[in-house]
């Protein structure tokens, strides 16, 4: 199976090793990511407003070249998976923003959200298969107490991101048992970590990952894992006593055996 | 048309949200994370916009609390979504001129070696135009 | 005659079945839903009574569009007649598409008795699209017209 | 040619304000053939019909039109008027210049020409219109109710004591119903049981009540008066004949980890079960999806204990076609699904439970003989909140969009009770409003606040969040104080919207009975004809219609009881004469139309004709049953030879009507 991969601009940078590891477990279970060549930031926020369009172009450019590419679009990093989906949504839906968009970029062929978004997670558990992963597992990573954490943008509003149930997913759960460990039920795994206000107001930010940090730890977890480059963040520098925080790609790579192959 | 209610639909149009949906259940104040942090809670920014109240939604620190975490926009019986409302107050505001939020050069300040460029990114994104 | 957009008023007969569509055209009246004069409704008891003859009589005697309401497929009263309606009318319809009477001017449409926001949607919709399309000149004979 | 007249009717205000009704009157009496028009107030009160009976003598009419509401409201009132002139009532034809004129236009110059157009049509079909005589049908006096809870009862105890056959179809191996789940009922607070279980046997030994327990409808022909309808009876594995419902069976039944559908899964039963104590009928039934013998033919203990030998592991479904002259439709209703709400955690914590299995955890006769415990530790919980609202009113495809109206008082209900019961409980209500229009409703609801202390806090949940220390944090607004409530309850209570049952939908199709868009039945007029269907001879009662509580519930049961009552009581019913014929001389016998009828109404005779050329022929012709023939009309365009017709819609009135809008 071949993608084409969106990486985002924190991946490339000071999330580099959520990119890293996801190439690598890719390749150890048979999945090709094919970064497209000329990617955009793709805003970091989706642009709730009606009447936004060129915030959302560049969105548009990397789903329209995968569109050309003939390959579902991936994204690792909850934000851009939330922002391309989102806009996706837009031009698959509201003919307004269509128009607009078609006639600013002017493709060949307009685009009306042909290409398939699919984060990472989804490709494990609905074309690799979770059971299919857990026999592809060398290191299980038994005993291993993990907490999943889904935040805000992977699964809301559910109705556009249709990834897993908003209020009781289930699909880090069954990748955490996938790769041997055990996953830890918490009602916080959902709730916000305070997101953008890390860098203005971090205080705030830090009511936010306390909670969810002392929830975890309240039933027992060890670890969290996350998919979001700013929720790993908000969760290392703004709680207290902070769990050790994981992007979900490591864990992966350490089950499949391929996190130490490269120094 | 008065300024009050230019604004009002000002922040219909861009939002999409119709404020007469809402059955005032309080859902999305009972669900919100950023309860405490706010001056006016999302529900009263329903019932505000739509009473034409806005000059003092504007004034409030409750704009810029709101995370856009799509909680109350998830959970409202009569999707109204509120974030969806809220985020068309704000850029009622930060449209209007010299009203960024948040300025290219209080940014520096405030960074710290590990804070991923996402940060910035949605957080000016949020708060400036 | 150059058809002005705006004050063309197309000539809609719908067919409604007695059991459902009627009864949601009933209740858009109950509820003040409007929709233009210009539609005028013609009671059936089923939308599977409605003759490929009614509606080019309609096209013939100067109609712009005809539509034809029946009860959900499924819920019909008389069990199958609305299927025999879809499957007539599909006929109906590309046949008079291919002698120029365009597909929007005809249609088939599912109003429950319940349904009578959809019943004045439908009709809203039907005529705006209608009103679109200008007035049908293809069938209308001319005997007919009035001088 | 027709001397017609024209009644154009003001309905008060409700034509006359945008239809200018003197103008309406004044241009139609110039239309070919009308030698009479009027206008007046109500034409449906009693001077308006005298109006029109004495236009009818005076001016020898033979074709009357009446502008004014819509047909369906007063068809037949205006035909009785005119028969009682002496004109035959399908001489009677309706301009529906209300509903599909006045109220949905503002305009007055546009509505009156629409309403002026839409009576020409009128008066271009009644010109083609010809007297038609109903056929008459026997009835058949036996009534059938299909489900068997407090509705179904209560309408076949009524319709039995009238004297008249009933048999009540149960899906459940019991009946009963949701109410024999139930502790207690409000706003008395007697208990359930005690009011249902007495209603359940009367009914069991009532000499004209026959039940098919554990039976489903498979398949309903026929129409009102002579319905056909067949009954699945499902294999019970189980004589009912023999079985005495001693219950040894279920002692001895290994298999024991069968979750109790009747305590909602809060517990287990056997294999082979009879649903609870005061079942009706008290017979033990097989699930064959656990038992051991069905599924691996080892076992066989319930036959060997059984003495009465009721046991016949090799029971197969059974089918038993009846006739009926009337169907009661009363399949209930359900608690909705959670799965779309887990905000509230209902799937994650088994603390969170809704208000039905409250219920069953209050009732003597429940998983835990009537003591309020936790379903997760069996420990009494010291704060419970009960979250009103969950799924109703509620917008979108996730809820209901309608009020279920009955939680707001089961609420109070259980609050007040557990108050009562346990004193030393908190207990939290959160509302978005107190619904409470019923007799003693609202003063039961204030007595739950006034007397028992019970917090109402006006507001929904948002969230509740199961705690690692058991506790579950309900995260709610209070709109009264401006806070956000955070309680740590112990129990959870979801007022879970209802729904029609499952089984209505499939019905609805078997019956041909409209249903609205939440898969209610819909009634033949919403004021004043509640319980009926729009279908002929299907009446509706109980939740089938709409959610209800008990007593508009059995307030409406016997209501059907009544109108089926008044159905079986007659010895014929008048047919409708609008109904399908066929002109000998243009049928070529090919059978097109024989085909589409879907009541098996046409048939085909040889019959002998006379030859132009003198000589007679032989030729098969098609003949239309009247009885049987329901006006579908399908035939009449099936026909390729335009020999089929229908009567009160034939091809030429059609024409007639199609020619008039598009003068």
């Amino acid at each position: 199976m071949t993608y084409s991969y969106y990486p985002g601009c924190t991946l490339k940078n000071k999330a580099r090793e959520l990119d890293d590891y996801a190439r690598r477990a890719a390749a150890k279970l048979g999945v090709t990511m094919e970064e497209l060549p000329e990617w955009q930031c793709c805003g970091g926020v989706y642009p709730i407003a009606k009447d936004e369009i060129a915030t959302k172009l560049s969105s548009v450019r990397a789903l329209m070249a995968a569109r050309d590419a003939g390959q579902d679009l991936l994204t690792l990093c909850s934000a851009c998976h939330h922002v391309l989906k989102r806009v996706n949504h837009d031009l698959q839906t509201d003919e307004a923003v269509q128009t607009k968009v078609n006639n600013y970029l002017a493709p060949e062929q307009p685009y009306t959200g042909e290409t398939k978004v699919i984060h990472y997670l989804e490709m494990l558990r609905d074309v690799v298969g979770f059971e299919n992963l857990k026999k592809q597992v060398v290191n299980p990573l038994k005993g291993m107490k993990i907490a999943p954490y889904y935040g805000c943008l992977l699964l809301r509003p559910s109705a556009v991101l249709a990834m897993d149930d908003p209020e009781n997913p289930a699909i880090m759960e069954d990748f955490i048992k996938a790769i041997g460990a055990t996953p830890v039920a918490y009602p916080y795994r959902n709730e916000c970590c305070g997101g953008y206000v890390a860098m203005e107001a971090p205080e705030y930010a830090c009511k936010r990952c306390n909670a969810i940090n002392a929830s975890a730890a309240s039933f027992g977890a060890e670890a969290i894992i996350t998919a979001c480059p700013l929720c790993m963040y908000n969760l290392r520098q703004n709680a207290a006593d902070p769990l050790p925080v994981y992007y979900f790609t490591q864990l992966l790579a350490r089950a499949l055996g391929v996190e130490e192959d490269e120094a | 048309m008065s300024d009050t209610k230019r604004l009002k639909e000002q922040i219909l149009a861009i939002s999409g949200v119709n404020p007469r949906k809402c059955m005032k259940c309080g859902k999305c104040s009972g669900a919100c994370p950023a309860y405490d942090e706010m001056e006016y809670h999302p529900h009263q920014f329903v019932a505000m916009v739509e009473d034409g109240r806005i000059d003092q939604l504007l004034a409030s620190d409750s704009l810029w609390m709101c995370l856009s975490c799509f909680a109350c926009v998830e959970r409202c019986p009569r999707q109204v979504e509120p974030a969806h409302l809220i985020e068309g107050v704000r850029l009622a505001l930060i449209r209007q001129q010299n009203q960024n939020h948040l300025h290219a050069e209080d940014i520096p300040p405030k960074l710290n070696d590990a804070l991923p460029q996402q940060a910035i990114v949605s957080a000016y994104r949020k708060y400036s135009k | 005659m150059q058809v002005n957009e705006k004050e063309f008023k197309p000539l809609i007969v719908a067919f409604c079945c007695n059991w459902c569509s009627y009864a949601g055209a009933d209740l858009s009246g109950t509820n003040r839903l409007n929709y233009p004069a210009n539609v005028k409704i013609i009671r059936v008891p089923c939308s599977c009574r409605v003759n490929p003859m009614f509606v080019l009589r309609a096209f013939q005697r100067g109609a712009d569009g005809v539509i034809l309401c029946g009860c959900h497929p499924g819920d019909c009263h008389y069990t199958t007649g609305n299927y025999y309606t879809r499957r007539r009318m599909t006929l109906l319809f590309s046949m008079l598409d291919y002698l120029g009477i365009e597909r929007d001017r005809t249609r088939v449409e599912w109003v429950s008795a319940a349904e009578g926001a959809k019943f004045a949607a439908t009709m809203n919709d039907f005529v705006a699209t209608v009103t679109r399309l200008g007035e049908n000149k293809r069938l209308e004979d001319l005997r007919c017209k009035k001088q | 040619m027709q001397r017609i007249g024209v009644f154009v009717c003001w309905c008060g205000s409700n034509i006359a304000a945008t239809v200018d009704v003197k103008q309406v009157a004044e241009t139609l009496k110039s239309e070919p053939g009308v030698v009479f028009a009027a206008d007046y107030q109500y034409m449906c009160s009693e001077a308006g019909q005298n109006l029109i009976k004495d236009a009818i003598r005076d001016h020898k009419l033979t074709g009357v039109v009446i502008c004014s509401c819509s047909p369906r409201m007063h068809e037949a009132t205006f035909r009785k008027t005119a028969a009682a002139a002496g004109l035959n009532p399908y001489m009677v034809e309706i301009a529906n210049i209300r509903e599909q004129c006045s109220w949905i236009h503002k305009d007055k110059a546009v509505a009156t020409e629409k309403a002026i157009i839409l009576g020409r049509a009128a008066i271009a079909k009644v010109h083609l219109n010809a007297p038609l005589t109903p056929g008459e049908s026997p009835v058949t006096k036996r009534a059938l109710v299909i489900g068997g809870g407090i509705a179904g009862i209560q309408t076949a105890l009524d319709i039995a004591e009238a004297g008249f056959p009933v048999d009540i179809v149960e899906k459940q191996p019991t009946i009963g119903g949701k109410m024999a789940q139930l502790d207690k009922t409000f706003p008395t607070l007697d208990c359930a049981a005690c009011i249902l279980t007495p209603k359940m046997v009367d009914a069991a030994q009532h000499e004209n009540i026959h039940i098919y327990a554990y039976s489903e409808v498979e398949e309903v022909k026929g129409f009102v008066g002579n319905f056909s309808v067949t009954i699945r009876k499902k294999a019970r594995m189980v004589d009912p004949v023999k079985c005495t419902g001693c219950g040894l069976c279920t002692e001895k039944c290994p298999m024991k980890k069968v979750p109790n559908e009747f305590n909602l899964g809060m517990n287990n039963r056997s294999a082979i079960y009879i649903p609870f104590a005061q079942a009706v009928p008290k017979v033990a039934t097989i699930d064959p999806a656990y038992c051991i013998k069905m599924k691996t033919g080892k076992c066989g203990l319930c036959s060997t204990v059984c003495e009465a030998g009721a046991i016949d592991y090799t029971q197969q479904d059974e089918l038993v076609e009846e006739q009926y002259g009337a169907i009661v439709v009363a399949t209930g209703y359900n608690p909705i699904k959670l799965d779309q709400f887990d905000e509230f955690a209902y799937a994650q914590s088994p603390d969170v439970i809704t208000s039905l299995e409250f219920e069953r955890l209050t009732n003597a006769a429940g998983p835990t003989a009537g003591t309020l415990l936790r379903p997760s530790d069996g420990k009494h919980p010291h704060t419970i909140v009960f979250v009103q609202c969950v799924g109703s009113r509620c917008d979108g495809g996730k809820g209901k969009s309608y009020c279920s109206k009955i939680c707001c008082m089961y609420t109070a209900k259980h609050a007040m009770l557990t108050r009562e019961k346990y004193p030393d409980t908190d207990v939290y209500v959160f509302y978005i409003d107190v619904r409470t229009p019923g007799k003693n409703f609202d003063e039961f609801y204030r007595r739950a606040v006034e007397e028992y202390g019970v917090h109402y806090i006006k507001g929904m949940v948002g969230k509740v969040a199961p705690q690692a220390d058991g506790t579950l944090l309900v995260q709610g607004s209070d709109l009264i104080e401006n806070r956000q409530l955070r309680l740590n309850a112990d129990l959870v209570v979801l007022a879970a919207a209802i729904e029609p049952d499952a089984s209505a939908r499939p019905l609805a199709t078997k019956l041909t009975a409209s249903m609205d868009t939440n898969d209610f039945f819909t009634e033949a007029h919403p004021k004043l004809r509640p319980v009926e269907s729009p279908t002929a001879g299907i009446f509706l009662s109980g939740a089938c219609q709409g959610p209800k509580d008990i007593p508009e519930t059995v307030s409406q049961a016997s209501a059907a009881a009544a109108k089926v009552i008044g159905l079986l009581v007659k010895d014929k019913l008048k047919g409708n004469p609008c109904v399908a014929h066929s002109n000998e001389m243009m049928c070529n016998g090919c059978s097109s139309c024989e085909k589409v009828c879907p009541y098996g109404a046409i048939t085909y005779v040889d019959k002998e004709f006379r030859m132009p050329d003198r000589t007679t022929a032989i030729r098969r012709v098609a003949s239309v049953n009247p009885a049987v023939c329901q006006g579908c009309g399908a035939c009449t365009v099936a026909c390729p030879s335009g020999a089929m017709d229908l009567n009160g819609f034939s091809n030429s009135q059609i024409m007639a009507e199609v020619d008039a809008i598009c003068k």
